[in-house]
């Protein structure tokens, strides 16, 4: 189980905060390909996937119990 | 409070301040950027700032953690508001202290940029007719030189 | 408060950030210069800061007047303390705002290096065997290099 | 009459903070020259005159009635 949070633009395009993945280990482009497809127009070139709080890369692997986040550019400051 | 914070109660900028304050600083910095009331010639009503907390005060911490490594001897403390902020509030403030005032002013532009950069926050800006998450640099170039 | 003085009493720093900040503001940049403890290997006891303070005045005013010049748009507020300072104590501050950082970090960063230049302000080290007046650089090039 | 204003050193080797010299017009170079000869170890090259609040130049002419004072090197901040 793989649990992903959604923030900001993205937040309000899924409708939601924070949801799981019933999946056991999955790339970080495969979660972006999921998210692509689950919530058109989600934009996944433009974020980055940070995997229990710290940015990941493409082919890092997500295993179960990760916790998931999609960073849409940060506009903090 | 602590050192490296995301807080969603008004920032008191004097009590990051006070705590890098000591016997050994000859100069503190001490930066707030605030809500303005008019960016592009538009209106904000006011601004909603949302965070991926956990990770944003881990992103600051770090910020703190490659200021000391450039700069030895700066003590730093940054914080950041969430939540709704209306004009003249603090979003966020950065205090920076140093022995000499050169690293002082130096560490402390370099914090704004690098929160810029990583931090997980992000804003959205509501207008009297509309409203837009920023942050999409790509998309809204005049907007991501002109911020704050 | 004046925008522009030379005061006897603590600085209260807040109080000049608050003057600068206005609805089209978007940073703050607020400097403090303290006295530090240990300077040179030497272990200060106290400061006593002298001025010519009508001259100081209108000089930290012209200061202010450069500034909006250089960075159209900052507003600045610069207070510097006379007497005896202990460690920690302010004995300058800086507030500059404008409507984004830039100019507020250059700004600020240009007044202390004009105070340091033109205002007619001194300073005497005082340690636990002996004093000094500070301000003769071409005599004590160490010492102008690294005050803060 | 020309009013003079020491600060910092030059106040403590002067003994006073404030003079009066019974002068109609002197040059700036003129007052230089007679402090270092009052003051010994004055140190004029390293100091400058500012009259009515304002730096002058050694060639400048003093008035009676203008307020003078010797700027040694400033240490503020």
């Amino acid at each position: 189980m793989i649990r992903v949070n959604y923030f900001a633009r993205l937040r309000e395009l899924a409708g939601k905060g924070q949801e799981t993945l019933e999946r056991d280990t999955m790339t970080v482009q495969e979660l972006l390909d999921w998210a692509e497809e689950t919530y058109p127009g989600f934009g996944k070139d433009d974020i980055q996937v940070a995997v229990n709080e710290e940015y990941a890369l493409l082919d890092d692997v997500i295993q179960s119990g990760d916790e998931c986040a999609f960073i849409p550019p940060v506009s903090g400051g | 409070m602590k050192p490296f914070e995301v807080i969603e109660s008004p920032i008191n900028p004097q009590q990051y301040a006070d705590y890098v304050l000591h016997a050994g600083a000859g100069a503190v910095t001490l930066f707030t950027g605030h809500v303005r009331e008019w960016t592009h010639g538009v209106r904000t009503v006011y601004l909603a700032y949302e965070a991926y907390v956990p990770m944003a005060e881990k992103k600051l911490a770090e910020i703190g953690a490659e200021m000391e490594a450039k700069w030895p001897g700066v003590k730093v403390a940054i914080a950041h508001r969430i939540g709704e902020l209306h004009i003249s509030d603090i979003a966020v403030v950065i205090a920076v202290s140093s022995s000499h005032r050169k690293a002082a002013y130096e560490a402390n532009e370099y914090a704004i940029e690098r929160i810029k950069e990583v931090v997980p926050i992000w804003k959205k800006e509501i207008w009297e007719d509309g409203e837009e998450w920023l942050g999409a640099q790509k998309k809204y170039p005049s907007k991501g030189e002109e911020s704050i």
